[in-house]
Formats: structure tokens, C-alpha cells, sequence
């Protein structure tokens, strides 16, 4: 494991099942390569994750936190965005007090087949985090 | 000792338990309708369950059966008779036809066999199994493929040198040589005729070498090749065994083609060409894979993305027919064609060279209507007499028709057309109650 | 008629009065076959183009019977030669 | 930039093309044509030519006289768009293209005009039967004449002034340079490929069609060199008059073959047989039997009693060497021959 | 608290070669056999965990070691996370107790270049799994009465054929039509292939055939306006715009003269814009419902028309309906591309039209062809515009933009003399019997040039005549030139331009932009809304039979939901904690589905979820300070013990 941490970063992802895991897993069909350390765990939306998980996926070892929200795609309702929004600006609050890296915590709408776009925003993400965290 | 004519009533008779008619079948069974599927091979799944994966996905083709597959034969409202052909069909009214079903012995009583493949073990015979084309062998007594569905042995009676070996070792002493023809006097009231087609056989070609040339495969071949349960366990050239490096699928054998009788396009030899160079490519990531083609026609939901994604990968793609195929001393094989876009007739050699043979009907199911005459289409498939507006009704009231027994279809044509069979299907049996 | 469970080859066998000429010329060949290959390769493993000069068959023939072989767990496959192109196949021991 | 012309396939219609507007472009003919190769791929590229009306490119194309007409590309044509035939009626458009008197493509064009022509020069032949009285010795003497004029003044009149023609649409107007050595070296080509029609050897359908080909053409030849030169309706030498026989026998029997050919239409090659196909083996047939029986009626001295087969031969003879040589298909033999030449020259 | 531990069963699957080829299955398998032994009972490696006899085995498995839980370790969850939930149904589990993991998708096929690192992500998703699957409860589905009415939105042939099938079938079918008229393209159409019907017959056989049902109501003019509830009960408003005629009082030779009199000309959709109509107008006379409409937009309220027809009331109002639907079936139809400006040059060459705009003409031109004021003679026709772009975002291919050029083509040499037809396309996609069209227009002496995407033709205006030029890859790729008194763009289709429908219902779009089916082969027609079935061309290019065909496909899904009359629902919902709870409401302000209530349980005011309205989005749970709210199945506990087996 230490091997790899140096290659990649772990990144917990938090998906959701209609609109981001669908586009999560067309990008293993389409074989886009992402690291094999980025971990989804898939919940109904994304403006249902809350704050103390993403705090816990810190301290249990996650380096960064992705949530690949459903932006304005979302089947439950417009409200969406805005509460995914809220839910990130109050757990960048906390994690300020707590003295972690903002920047540890990334959010980025990912609609159904936005398998591109995905990829590339982890791939980013990583990059950040091993310049950042491991240099 | 005489046939006994057992008489048993259905809602719905299903003649073919391809995936159009398996699909058919559990619709009208989802909706409360007693559906009798009969087919005349040993499993269901028709076509489908033999393919490797799927375009333009790439789903295994087993994933996309297998759960169909054994819904369909866990359903309560479902029968199956697999080894059954149906012979006679006579409609008696509005909403009743007396279908003559002749089922073959299995000597295998299926109920019983846990397919634990002792039988296999046992039996001495090797002959070539046409459940891999006839690439490798089988034994007389045999499950035919691991997905097969009723999953349990049976005996090809015209190979078994009546041994006895099996029934020796068969643990639930589920083998029985004293089974005979059953004839089944059936009555139903609606029909679906799923019957498939018939792939061209690329003999009637002997440019192509087909049968002479040990390593001129067809595409069906190669489907087994590529397929979980393949036959070498890994891509061979069944000529002498080298692992190929540069293979060529040559398009339209046997369709689009007026010399043969059949100037019709396949629609799938295209698509299930590019996925299996896909697949080449990736099990033989050093060989080389060309296509050779008149036109690419991938005209479906992500199929012109599947053919971009193939020439990305490193396809190549060929425009132009091939006119002769020679074999050279070392087995390898020499194309003739003409380079369509460089104008200029050219020669290549390729060591492993694949047929996409074309979608022939599936012919004489017309025969089986005695008493009203079911119309077939120019090509021989089966006539659709409102085309545009009821795909799937046919000549004869109450009978229906999906899948490919109407012309070449892909797979989601297919099942959609089974979608609409079925409509027609419930809407009759309400109609006609 | 009743016949006994685990017995009824031999019913059918006298019901059709033996067995098809067919089916028991093509055991005897292939129990030669198999005889003949699995001989060659007590001595050495062989690819199927060694195997076809051995035994005097041609390739295509080889490979049907060979892989059959593989299939029943007599025979299994090897390594590859250098240049990636024949499998070498040996007994299973 | 080529500027194309849809209406070119009536004009073609008219030499005999049969729906190769049907092609779709998947260059099966090519690939199974045996005398198809890299430098040379056809029939397709004619065909699509055609197709598009390309004239000037037509007319500059050797291709048309490369084909031997197997009929391979017919047979296994997926559309069934004839491209066996298609060369066929290009060879006789081009045939018409190099006669600079035009009668060529108005005999093509119409049978009418053809049967006119039989008709007139059989008035011709009965008219100078009549001038001389039907005497024997006169219409003999004239036969042998007319055979040496007519051969030397539609040689030069009417097929060297055509091959010119063929020479300037080929190579002179595509600007194609050929230094003066190269037209003495490459000369070979032509009488190789003039009395063995070897290319066609290339055709793999069958070799016994080449081999009757052949012996046809020696017979012919031989047969005209032995009636022209060696006088030999007029000649005592046995042996003049045993190879006579042998000629002319040689001529009716093969095209015995050929003509049975061109009824049942059983093969490709003779399935849209034209007037003029079946005019020139039938005339080939009646020439070689006619002189065959001239021969033996003045052997056996029942000529005299018999004048009306001598008019008949020198009707068919008349026929042959007006019509058929200069203006049908006799042509091809030349044209295809200086065609091997010409592109012995291109080649390079 | 803590029961005696499970017992769990852990199947990892090869799926013949794509999860085996990449992740280390055996290392997966052995790797949760030991760690979690205490719980974990069972684990094994399956070639196709989907196929009959794996689900056999694991229904003797679950009974014999008397599990309490299951987990198959195989593709995505939308694939076959419900074949799985029914096998543990059929060995007596409830089905909330199984667990999916997805090592194929997200594993084996994400990181098939790092065999290590996918076997390694594999080991812990497994193990995520087992973590989840610890907490896994029985749950009871909430059980809904199913309307049977079926909303079927769009009247053309697709949908008016899922109409009729539905009605035939004791349906009740509200038809809701947007437009003025039904028949949507298909009317728009005279000649047909494959057929001697025009479309124009065709809609009317089968709008006479809708009426013959009772239990059809056709709403036209109508549109969707709002959408509630969900599968089996789901509300719609529907507005319906006014005709402003009155049908009953109407005169046909008054109301011809009430058109005749309009002083109003606007631009003529119907015919793609190629002449203009009345804002009092009919497409064409056989058009149904046989009443013409006033397009209010463009009425200038002259008052002309009433001047001579009585049955012109523009006292009508918009009415608004509401309805309650089990089903909704979305057949929403197409648009046909709009070249860009100046592409292929149109808009900016005058002869230069789309290919629907040369269907329009042949349609309503006889003798002679004449497109403004001159006669055509020589047609080409641009293939692939807006289709299999490059350098567009239409990468895919329209499917039947071949065979309906070629058929146009076909009809208007038929129709007129002398017609001469250049096609110049990208390859031939006559698929199937098509091919038979493609072979006859050959023949008919139709001239086809082919290039690739890297030398498309170039149109160019030379005084009076319009000059393609294409390096033609049939002839030596030689540069042809061809003179054209009309050159047609063979515009694809593209989704509707008007997507309110679709962001009503949230529907997801494919790659392609058009509705997306779940899966093209497991449910074709069905979308991730439950309760919701696409038909037609809405969902990807078609042709007529292909529309139909999907059409009673998607009929045949709807009313297989709704045909028992009863729905089950997931009771995955959210759960409130009445000790933690003390109402501050910013639950029920997060709320979008007002499924909380405000409850007095004895000892204080609570919040309490109305389980048949929630449907378990979860936006409650992070609002709430005290954190008394949680889903079921994603609660906190649940989440975090995940979190812990992925680290």
C-alpha cells in the first residue's frame, strides 16, 4: 500500500445512484483510466451527504473527498445544487477549525454521462493532493 | 408402443426461445398469461447466449441471457419444451389453435440431473460439438454449454455407442434410454412466432475457401473464441494452432449480395465485426486486425461512437470487397481485393482470416400452417402485414411474429420488437377472450 | 415395459439390435487417436505442427483432436516459443 | 476537375451496356479479375467512369482492350451490374470512337443499318455476276483480286488511319512521352500478343477458350495467306492445297464451337451477345466452310455445275472484308493488339 | 444492542473474464474469507454469478448455512442488483438484506492497466460491502394503489399507437399533444417507403381507430405543466390552450372563409418554413381534429374572421386539467438539425434547402418541380449534415436520413421528367431490406459520390447555378464538380430544441442528447423514474416501424406496472429520532416533497416522516443539527463503516 500511496492519492467519492454513479461506471466501459485509489460509496443525492462523514473520511486516512454531485440534473429537485452547496461551505467551516486543507474537499456536478469530465476532475484532484500532500 | 398424445391448454404459444422469443414470452407471463416456449435445440437463449459480448456496450452477452434466461424458466406461468419442434398448427376459431408439438427424448430426465458432468466423464465417444461450431469436441453424452438452460445433460442418440457407461455413473439415475418421441396435441390461443434466422453458409462461397482452408473461420467461430467458455482457452487459428497476429474479417458474405440470392444488408456484420476486432485487440494487444468492408453501417444509438472508438484503438479499416481468397504453404492466406481508395487492386496476406457471414431467413415456418396461409415477404422471411403501424402482426389473425423471423435485427430491435409482439399478443387475448 | 433404472442402454441396444456402425468405427478411431498422441507425447512435448509430422496428420486434424484432449484433462497446454506464435502441449500429470 | 455527364450511359445503353449503373463500389470484379494488378485495376474504374460519363478518360483508357471477357466479374458481381459486359460495349464504343468514317458506331447502333449493308454488297456481288455473265473463270479471277485490293486499300484507308486515330487518343493527346527507341523496342509486344493472344492465357476460366482462340486466329491468318498469296483456288501444289483444307477446316469447326456458344448463352461472356458478336463468327464460320467446299468442288470439277456456291462464298467474302474487317468486331483483333503495344509504351 | 453477528455470504464474480482478466478474483475471494471470518461464512469465486445455476446454488447455499445476508461482487447495480435481491427472495430472505458490490465498472474495467491497484480497490469495495451489509435489516415495501391511467405524452404515431394498444388493453389513456393537431411528423409526410399509404393516411386511420375507444381521452393544444407524486399515483397539470373556435357552432365554408379572410401571413412550420400561412389555419385539409386553430401569438385581433364565421369565440379560455396517471409514456418525438449558417451553404445560398423542406416541396408540387419560381432539374444532396460530426457535438449517426433521401429522391424522379439525382454521401447506411431502395436508385441511374469526414463537399454559388465539388473517394479521390439547380441537406435528427418536458420529469439524456433507457437491452424503454417509459423517436433516432415497435414495447412496460393494480415502493426512506429531535423545522424546509410532519409525540414536538410521500433523497439529514435524521440503509453508521472497510 505504501507503494501505491506514493503513485496516488486516496479519495473517498461520494456518487449518486441515478445521475453520477452511472457516469462513474461508463467510465470503466469506456476503459478511462482513473487511480485505483478513488473509492465511491453511492448514496441516493448528493445534497444528502453529511458533513460528519466527510470529517470522518479524514481522519481515518482519506487524503481527499470528492463529491460528484448531480447538479441541476437531479431527480429530486432544483433544490439541489444549492443544498449540496450549503452542506460543502459548512463542512469547509469545519474543516478550517479543524486545520485541514480546504482544498482537500472538491465538489463538481457530474451528470449521467459526464464520464469525461469525471475522469479528469480526478485525475486533477490527485494530482493536487500528492503535489500537496506528499511532496 | 404408441406415441402418448398428452392435451394440454396455454394462453400463448411461443415458437422459438431466442432472446425476441424469451423476451415475448416473459411479458405475456408477467402479465398473468399461461405461455408454452417451445424450442427445437437443447437450451434456450437462441443465438444470443452463444455470443461472447455485446456492441456497442460490451456487456458480456452472458449477463444480459443468463438472468433473462433463468427468469424465464423459474416463471410460474412459463413451460418450456427445449428439443421440441412445433409440426401442425390449425386455427379452430376466433381465439383457438390446436398445435401438433413433437419433443425429442433427451434421455435425460432434467428434473433430476444435477448436471454434475459424471455422465461426461464416463462417456468414451469424442465427436465435434456444434455448440463451438465444430471447433473442438464433445462427448455422446453432455451438457451442452455451461450456461446452457435447463442446465442438465443429454444424449446425442445418433453418436452413443450404448455403453452404458453413463447410466453406471450417474449419482440420481436420471439417464434413461427407454424415452421415446412425445407428440402433444396443444391448445392456444394467440401464437408468436419467434423463429430467428439462419446464418449464410460460406461454403456456397468457395472463393473464399471456406471448409478448405483450415484457417477461414466464420464470425460465429470466432464468437466462441472470445468467449468465456472458449474453446482454446485462448485465441488459436484452428489450422495448426499459432496464435494469430494478423487477422482479417472480410464484411457482407453472403449479404448485400445478388450473385448469391441474397442482395440484402445483415444490419449486425458490421457491428459484431468491430466488437470482436475490439476484443482482439485486446486479448492480442501485438496483433494486427483489418477490416474489410463496402460500407461500415453503424447506424444505431452509440454504434458510429463504437466504430470511432475501434479506429481509435488502432482497426484498420479497409474499403473494398474481397474477390478471391488463396492459401499459402505455411497455412496463411492471401486476399485479393481492390483498394477502394487508392483505386488499385492489392493483394494482402493474413495469417488468421474471419468470415462475417450474413442473416439468412429461417425458412418452412410457413409450412407448419394448415388451414390459413401465413405470407412470407419477398426475402422468405415472414411477412408483416401492417409494417409501419403493427410491426409484428402477421397474415393470420392471433398469430404475431418478433425478432429477426421478419429481417435482420440487432439485439435492442429485437427485444423492442418482442415488446410489440407481446402488446399485440395481450391485446388479442383480451380481445378474444 | 418396465426396465430396470441405471440398466436401460442395454434395452435400447436390443431394441434397435446393436449398435450404429457409424458411432462405434468413430469411438475406434478416436480411441486410436488419442492412443497415438498421448504415446508422441510420453517421449516430448510437442506443438501441433511437431505432433502433425509425428504422427503423420494433418495440422487442422491435429488441433480438433488435441484440444479435445485439453478439454478432457488428458493432455494440457505448455509454454509458447519465442516468438509467441505455438503453444507446446504435454501430458497431464 | 472533371465535369461528369449522367446522359453517357444512353449513348452506352446503345453499345450493348447492360445496368452497370447498379454498382455500388466494392470492387469485387477488380478483385476477381486474374488479369486485374496493381498498376492495372479493372474493371471497376471503368465501370465508374461510365457510371459518371467520363469521356476523355474513357477514350485515353487502354483498360477496355486489357480484358479478354471471362466473365468472372459478371458471375460473381453482387449487384449484378455487368462489368464483363460493360467492357465489352466500351470496346465497341471506342471501336466506333477510332473510325474516323463513323460507320462503325452506326452499325453498332443500329442492326438495320447492318442488314442494309449485307444486303447492298450481296446486290453488289449478284450485279458483277451478272456483268460477267456468271463465267467461272472471271468471278475466280476477281475473287482472288478482290481479296489482295480490299486487304491492301482498307488497310490503308480505313484501319491505319484508325490505329493513328487509337495511337493519338492513347498516347499523344494524355501528353504521354514515348522516346522513338522505346515504339522500336516495345514493337515485339505487339506481333506477340497479334498471333498468341498470350494475356488472355492470364485468364483463369479456361485455358482450352484461349487454346480454340488461338488456332483460330493461325487458321484465319494462315487461311488468308494461303487464299491471298498462295492463290489457292488457283494453285496445283498439293501442298498449298492440303494446307487449304487444313485452314479452312480449321476456321468452321472452331466456330462451330463458338457459334453454339453464342445460342445457348449459357456463359457470362456470351450471355448479351450483340448482332455483331454473332455476326462475326457466323461470317468467320461461313468463310472457312465456303472456301472449304470451293476447294472441293474444283478438286472434284463440279464448280462449274455448282457457280452458285462460288457467289456465296464471294458473297460472305465481300461481306467479311467490307463490313465486318473495317467497320465490326474483326477490329478488336487489331485494336487489342496494338492496345498491348501502346501500353507496353505507357508502362514506366 | 448488538444481535449475535451475522451471517454473510460473499460470491465474487469472474463475469467470464471481464472482472477475472484484471482483479485477482481468488486474492478477493480470500482476502474477506479471512478477515471478516466471524461473519462472513461463505465466500466463493463464480464464473457468471448471474447465470441459472450460480443463482440456483446460492439459494441452497443461503438455506444450508442459514445466512442472513448476501453480497455478489460483480458489475453495476443497475445491471443485476435486482436479479440478486430476488434470488435472496426465493431462499427466504428479504430482499433489503442483500448487498451489492461493483468490482467490474468500477474496478476491473476502470483499472484494467493496474491489475494490482484493481484487485486491491476490489478487496476493499468487497469489503465496504460486508460493512454495509452488517447493518442490512428486513424491510416491509410500502405497498401503493396503482391508477390505471396511463399518461401518454405526444400525439404521433408513436404515440398515438401506445394509446390505442393501452385502450385495447382496458387502459383509461389521457393523449396529451402539444401541438394544434395530432399525427406529429409522420403527417407531415405523403409518400412512405415500403408502403403505398402516405403519412397522411396513415395518421388519419389511426386517429379514426383512437376514436373508436371510450377510454381514450385525446387532449390536444395541451401541455405539462406540472408533475407529482411518483409510479402508480402520479399527478400532472395539464394547460390547455384555446382553439377560440367553437367545434359545435362551426360552419366548414364559413370557417374556409374565416381563413380566407386573415390578414395575417406568418411563416409556415408545417412546411418548414418554405411558404406561409394564416394565424387562423389547418396544416391540411384531412388534418385532425378537423378544426382549425387560431395561433393567438401571431392573431393581430383584426376581428376579420369573425366577421364571417359565427364559431370564432375569442372569449374561450386556457383551461387548466389535473390528472392522475400510474404511468407516464414520453413520446415526444424529434427536431430535424438546423444547418448553421452558411453550412453547406445554407441561408446563404438560395438554393440551398433541408432535406424535410424537399419532402415539403415534392409533396405540394405537380408536373413540374419548382422551388422559387424556377424549375429543378438536377438535385444534390448533401449527406450526414448534423449527423457523425466531428468537429460538432452530433457525433452519432441518424440512422435513417440514407433511406429517406434516397426514397425522396426516388419519388421526385417518379413524379417529374427529367430528374437527375447526386448523392453525396459519407457511406451508405441502407441497413437491412433498405438496401433493396439503395439498389434501385442505382439502377434508376442516381449517381452517388462518397467522401470521408476529412473532405466533405464544398458548395459554392457561381452566378445563377449552385456548384458542389467533392474529392470523390470512388473515383481516385479526383476532385468532381457538379452543377445543381437545388442541392438538399440531408439534415439528422436531433432531440426536441424544447426540453421543458424532459426537465419536468427530470428525465436523463444519453451521449447522444435524447432520453436515456436504463439499460438498451435489460429495459430498453424504461428510464431510472420509475413509472416513467419512452417510445418513439424521443429516445434516439427511428424510423416508423422502429417507433412503433418501441412504442408497444413501452406500452406493453407500462401496463405491466399497472396492470395488478398494486405498486411496491422502496421503503428507503428517512427515519427520524424522536430522542435526539426536539422540531427546529429546517428539516422540513429542506424537505422538497413535504413529507414532514410536524407531531406531538406525548412528551415534546417532533418531526415525523410521512413514509408513502418520502422518497429517501436524504436532503433532511444534513440540515439537522442535533443529527436525529438518518436514511435507511445510508445512515451515518452505515456510511462510516464503510468509510472505515475502504481506508
Amino acid at each position: 500500500m505504501g507503494e501505491l500511496n506514493k503513485k496516488s492519492a486516496k479519495i473517498l467519492v461520494f456518487s449518486t445512484e441515478k445521475i453520477s454513479d452511472p457516469a462513474i461506471d461508463m467510465a470503466g466501459l469506456l476503459k478511462l483510466h482513473y487511480p485505483p485509489t478513488v473509492y465511491t460509496i453511492s448514496i441516493p443525492c448528493s445534497s444528502g451527504i453529511k458533513p460528519s462523514w466527510i470529517l470522518y473520511a479524514y481522519e481515518k486516512g482519506f487524503d481527499g473527498v470528492f463529491i460528484a454531485a448531480d447538479g441541476s440534473d437531479c431527480i429530486y429537485g432544483e433544490s439541489c445544487t444549492e443544498k449540496t452547496g450549503n452542506l460543502v461551505s459548512k463542512t469547509h467551516n469545519l474543516m478550517k477549525e479543524k486545520n485541514i486543507d480546504p482544498a482537500r474537499l472538491r465538489m463538481a456536478a457530474i451528470c449521467s454521462v459526464c464520464s469525461e469530465s469525471f475522469v479528469k476532475q480526478v485525475r486533477g484532484f490527485n494530482e493536487y493532493l500528492l503535489k500537496t500532500l506528499h511532496a | 408402443m404408441e406415441n402418448p398424445i398428452r392435451n394440454i391448454a396455454y394462453d400463448a404459444l411461443v415458437i422459438g426461445a431466442g432472446i425476441a422469443g424469451g423476451e415475448t414470452a416473459l411479458n405475456l407471463a408477467n402479465t398473468g398469461y399461461k405461455v408454452l416456449l417451445v424450442d427445437r435445440e437443447l437450451s434456450v437463449g437462441g443465438k444470443m447466449i452463444m455470443l461472447s459480448k455485446v456492441f456497442p456496450t460490451l456487456d458480456c452477452a452472458a449477463c444480459i441471457t443468463t438472468p433473462k434466461v433463468s427468469e424465464i424458466s423459474r416463471h410460474p406461468n412459463i413451460t418450456i419444451f427445449t428439443g421440441s419442434e412445433v409440426s401442425k398448427i390449425r386455427k379452430v376459431s376466433d381465439n383457438e389453435f390446436v398445435a401438433l408439438v413433437t419433443k425429442q427424448p433427451r434421455y435425460v430426465h432434467i428434473e433430476d440431473c444435477t448436471a454434475c458432468q459424471l455422465c461426461e466423464k464416463a462417456c468414451p465417444v469424442n465427436v465435434r460439438d456444434q455448440y463451438q461450431f465444430g471447433l473442438i469436441g464433445r462427448k455422446a453424452a453432455f451438457i451442452p454449454f455451461s450456461i446452457c438452460s435447463p442446465k442438465a445433460a443429454a444424449i446425442d442418440i445418433d453418436n452413443c455407442t450404448l455403453c452404458g457407461a453413463c447410466e453406471k455413473v450417474c449419482p440420481t439415475n436420471c439417464i434413461d434410454f427407454t424415452m421415446e418421441v412425445e407428440t402433444m396435441e396443444l391448445h392456444v390461443k394467440t401464437i408468436v412466432v419467434a423463429t430467428g434466422f439462419n446464418l449464410f453458409n460460406a461454403e456456397k462461397m468457395p472463393r473464399y475457401g471456406f471448409g478448405k482452408y483450415k484457417n477461414v473461420i466464420t464470425a460465429q467461430q470466432m464468437e466462441r473464441e472470445l468467449a468465456p467458455t472458449r474453446p482454446f482457452n485462448t485465441i488459436l487459428r484452428p489450422g495448426d494452432g499459432k496464435v494469430p497476429d494478423k487477422i482479417a474479417y472480410v464484411l457482407c458474405v453472403g449479404s448485400r449480395d445478388a450473385s448469391i440470392g441474397n442482395p440484402v444488408c445483415s444490419q449486425i456484420c458490421c457491428m459484431y465485426s468491430i466488437k470482436q476486432a475490439q476484443l482482439l485487440m485486446g486479448s492480442l494487444p501485438m496483433a494486427d486486425v483489418t477490416i474489410y468492408y463496402i460500407n461500415i453501417r453503424s447506424f444505431g444509438k452509440g454504434f458510429e461512437e463504437f466504430y470511432q472508438q475501434a479506429k481509435g484503438m488502432g482497426v484498420n479499416f479497409v474499403k473494398g470487397k474481397i474477390g478471391r481468397i488463396s492459401e499459402k504453404e505455411n497455412g496463411n492466406l492471401i486476399l485479393r481485393y481492390e483498394d477502394i481508395n487508392e483505386g488499385k487492386l492489392q493483394e494482402a496476406e493474413h495469417d488468421m482470416v474471419i468470415l462475417s457471414t450474413g442473416v439468412l431467413p429461417n425458412t418452412g415456418i410457413d409450412k407448419l400452417f394448415e388451414n390459413q396461409k401465413l405470407q412470407l415477404d419477398q426475402f422468405s422471411f415472414i411477412g408483416q402485414s401492417d409494417m409501419l403501424a403493427s410491426p409484428a402482426k402477421t397474415s393470420i389473425e392471433g398469430v404475431f411474429v418478433a425478432g429477426t423471423a421478419t429481417g435482420p435485427m440487432d439485439i435492442p430491435d429485437s427485444i423492442l420488437s418482442a415488446g410489440s409482439a407481446s402488446s399485440e399478443a395481450i391485446s388479442y387475448l383480451i380481445q378474444h377472450p | 415395459m418396465e426396465v430396470e433404472k441405471g440398466k436401460t442402454a442395454k434395452y435400447l441396444r436390443e431394441k434397435l439390435g446393436g449398435i450404429p456402425e457409424q458411432a462405434k468405427e468413430n469411438l475406434k478411431q478416436f480411441n486410436g487417436i488419442k492412443k497415438i498422441m498421448v504415446d508422441a507425447l510420453k517421449e516430448q512435448d510437442l506443438t501441433v505442427k511437431q505432433m502433425s509430422e509425428k504422427i503423420n496428420m494433418p495440422t487442422d486434424e491435429v488441433m480438433f483432436y488435441l484440444m479435445s484432449l485439453v478439454k478432457y484433462g488428458i493432455v494440457v497446454t505448455g509454454e509458447i516459443d519465442d516468438m509467441d506464435e505455438y503453444y507446446t502441449y504435454k501430458l497431464n500429470k | 476537375m472533371s465535369k461528369i455527364n449522367p446522359a453517357f450511359n444512353k449513348e452506352l445503353e446503345k453499345f450493348g451496356s447492360v445496368n452497370y449503373n447498379a454498382c455500388y463500389n466494392c470492387g469485387n470484379c477488380t478483385a476477381v479479375c486474374s488479369l486485374s494488378t496493381e498498376d492495372d485495376s479493372f474493371p471497376r474504374e471503368m465501370v465508374r467512369l461510365s457510371v459518371l460519363g467520363l469521356e476523355d478518360d474513357i477514350r485515353s483508357s487502354l483498360k477496355p482492350w486489357e480484358c479478354y471477357y471471362c466473365g468472372e466479374c459478371s458471375t460473381h458481381c453482387p449487384q449484378e451490374a455487368n462489368p464483363g459486359e460493360l467492357m465489352m460495349s466500351l470496346r465497341r464504343y471506342l471501336t466506333a470512337h477510332y473510325d474516323w468514317t463513323g460507320l462503325s458506331g452506326l452499325m453498332y447502333k443500329s442492326l438495320t443499318l447492318s442488314i442494309i449493308a449485307f444486303v447492298a454488297t450481296f446486290a453488289a456481288v449478284i450485279a458483277f455476276a451478272v456483268s460477267v455473265g456468271f463465267e467461272l473463270e472471271k468471278m475466280l479471277h476477281f475473287g482472288h483480286m478482290f481479296e489482295g485490293i480490299a486487304i491492301g486499300t482498307i488497310g490503308f484507308t480505313i484501319l491505319l488511319p484508325n490505329i493513328a486515330r487509337m495511337w493519338y487518343y492513347t498516347i499523344l493527346k494524355p501528353k504521354t512521352k514515348v522516346t522513338f527507341m522505346k515504339y522500336v523496342k516495345s514493337i515485339g509486344e505487339l506481333f506477340i500478343h497479334m498471333f498468341t493472344q498470350k494475356r488472355a492465357l492470364g485468364c483463369d476460366d479456361n485455358q482450352f477458350r484461349w487454346f480454340e482462340h488461338f488456332i483460330l486466329v493461325i487458321g484465319y491468318l494462315s487461311l488468308l495467306f494461303t487464299t491471298v498469296v498462295l492463290n489457292w483456288f488457283g494453285t496445283s501444289s498439293l501442298f498449298v492445297i492440303v494446307l487449304g483444307y487444313i485452314m479452312s477446316a480449321i476456321v468452321f469447326v472452331v466456330t462451330i464451337d463458338f457459334v453454339k456458344g453464342r445460342m445457348k448463352a449459357k456463359k457470362e461472356v456470351s450471355k448479351h451477345s450483340q448482332p455483331s458478336d454473332i455476326f462475326f463468327v457466323v461470317w468467320l464460320f461461313l468463310m472457312g466452310l465456303t472456301a472449304f467446299m470451293v476447294r472441293l468442288f474444283i478438286d472434284l470439277d463440279i464448280l462449274e455445275s455448282n457457280k452458285w456456291l462460288y457467289i456465296f462464298h464471294l458473297t460472305v467474302l465481300v461481306q467479311w472484308a467490307l463490313i465486318i474487317v473495317p467497320f465490326g468486331k474483326w477490329t478488336h483483333f487489331l485494336y487489342r493488339s496494338f492496345a498491348m503495344y501502346f501500353a507496353k509504351l505507357k508502362a514506366d | 444492542m448488538e444481535k449475535k453477528p451475522k451471517r454473510i455470504g460473499v460470491y465474487v464474480c469472474h463475469c467470464g473474464g471481464n472482472i477475472s482478466d484484471y482483479v485477482d478474483v481468488e486474492k478477493v475471494r480470500r482476502s474477506v474469507e479471512g478477515e471478516d471470518a466471524e461473519i462472513v461464512v461463505l465466500a466463493k469465486t463464480t464464473m457468471f454469478a448471474c447465470s441459472d445455476a450460480n443463482q440456483r446454488e446460492m439459494v441452497e447455499d443461503i438455506k444450508a448455512n442459514n445466512l442472513d445476508s448476501v453480497i455478489v461482487s460483480s458489475c453495476s447495480p443497475k445491471l443485476h442488483m435486482l436479479t440478486f435481491r430476488n434470488v435472496s427472495v426465493r431462499a427466504d430472505l428479504n430482499k433489503f438484506t442483500y448487498v451489492h458490490a461493483n468490482i467490474r465498472e468500477q474496478a476491473s474495467w476502470a483499472h484494467s492497466d493496474d491489475k494490482n491497484g484493481a484487485t486491491e480497490k476490489a478487496i476493499h469495495l468487497v469489503k465496504a460491502a460486508i460493512a454495509k451489509a452488517r447493518y442490512a435489516e428486513p424491510l416491509e415495501t410500502n405497498k401503493i394503489r396503482a391508477v390505471k391511467t396511463v399518461a401518454v405524452i405526444g400525439a404521433g404515431v408513436a404515440g398515438m399507437k401506445a394509446a390505442i394498444s393501452l385502450a385495447q388493453k382496458n387502459t383509461d389513456v389521457i393523449l396529451i399533444e402539444k401541438e394544434p393537431f395530432v399525427g406529429g411528423r409522420v403527417a407531415q409526410w405523403d409518400s412512405l417507403s415500403t408502403t403505398t399509404e402516405t403519412g397522411k393516411e396513415m395518421v388519419k386511420r389511426l386517429y379514426n381507430e383512437l376514436l373508436k375507444y371510450d377510454n381514450i381521452t385525446i387532449m390536444t393544444n395541451s401541455e405539462v405543466i406540472e408533475n407529482k407524486g411518483s409510479v402508480g399515483n402520479i399527478s400532472l397539470k395539464i394547460k390547455k390552450t384555446p382553439r377560440f373556435i367553437n367545434a359545435t357552432a362551426c360552419h366548414p365554408d364559413d370557417l374556409k372563409r374565416a381563413i380566407e379572410v386573415c390578414p395575417v401571413e406568418v411563416p409556415d412550420d408545417f412546411n418548414f418554413r418554405l411558404n406561409s400561412r394564416k394565424a387562423i389555419y389547418k396544416n391540411y385539409p384531412s388534418e385532425y381534429p378537423q378544426i382549425p386553430v387560431i395561433d393567438v401569438k401571431n392573431c393581430t385581433r383584426c376581428g376579420e374572421c369573425e366577421k364571417v364565421c359565427k364559431a370564432i369565440d375569442f372569449n374561450e379560455k386556457e383551461e387548466i386539467f389535473e390528472i392522475v396517471a400510474g404511468s407516464v409514456l414520453m413520446a415526444t418525438g424529434f427536431d430535424s438539425y438546423t444547418p448553421a449558417y452558411g453550412e453547406f451553404g445554407y441561408a446563404t445560398s438560395e438554393n440551398v434547402i433541408t432535406l424535410p423542406q424537399f419532402k415539403r416541396l415534392i409533396d405540394t408540387q405537380f408536373d413540374k418541380l419548382i422551388y422559387k419560381g424556377k424549375e429543378i432539374k438536377t438535385i444534390a444532396y448533401i449527406y450526414c449534415v448534423g449527423s457523425r460530426q466531428t468537429d460538432g457535438e452530433n457525433t452519432y449517426c441518424s440512422r435513417n436520413c440514407c433511406t429517406s433521401t434516397i426514397h425522396a429522391a426516388l419519388t421526385a424522379k417518379n413524379k417529374f421528367k427529367n430528374i437527375t439525382n447526386y448523392h453525396f454521401n459519407r457511406g451508405l447506411r441502407t441497413y437491412g431490406k433498405q438496401e433493396i431502395l439503395y439498389a434501385d436508385s442505382l439502377r434508376s441511374g442516381d449517381i452517388y459520390f462518397q467522401s470521408y469526414e476529412d473532405g466533405l463537399p464544398k458548395v459554392s454559388v457561381e452566378g445563377a447555378k449552385t456548384i458542389v465539388k467533392v474529392n470523390d473517394v470512388l473515383t481516385n479521390n479526383r476532385e468532381i464538380e457538379v452543377e445543381a439547380d437545388l442541392v438538399v441537406l440531408v439534415t439528422g435528427m436531433v432531440p426536441r430544441s424544447d426540453n421543458s418536458i424532459g426537465t419536468l420529469f427530470k428525465l436523463p439524456k444519453g451521449r447522444d442528447k435524447f432520453y436515456n433507457e436504463v439499460h438498451m437491452k435489460l429495459r430498453p424503454v424504461e428510464t431510472v423514474i420509475d413509472g416513467i417509459t419512452i417510445a418513439g423517436a424521443c429516445q434516439g433516432p427511428k424510423n416508423i416501424t422502429e417507433s412503433v415497435n418501441s412504442a408497444l414495447s413501452a406500452a406493453t412496460k407500462s401496463y405491466t406496472i399497472l396492470s395488478r393494480g398494486e405498486l411496491e415502493t422502496d421503503p428507503l426512506v428517512a427515519t427520524i429520532d424522536p430522542e435526539k429531535c426536539s422540531w427546529c423545522g429546517a428539516c422540513e424546509e429542506a424537505c422538497p416533497f413535504d413529507a414532514i410532519l410536524k407531531v406531538e409525540n406525548g412528551k415534546k414536538v417532533i418531526a415525523e416522516i410521512n413514509n408513502t410521500v418520502c422518497k429517501g433523497c436524504g436532503m433532511c439529514a444534513p440540515v439537522c443539527d442535533p443529527d436525529a435524521v438518518n436514511l435507511i440503509a445510508c445512515s451515518s453508521r452505515e456510511i462510516m463503516s464503510m468509510i472505515d472497510a475502504l481506508v
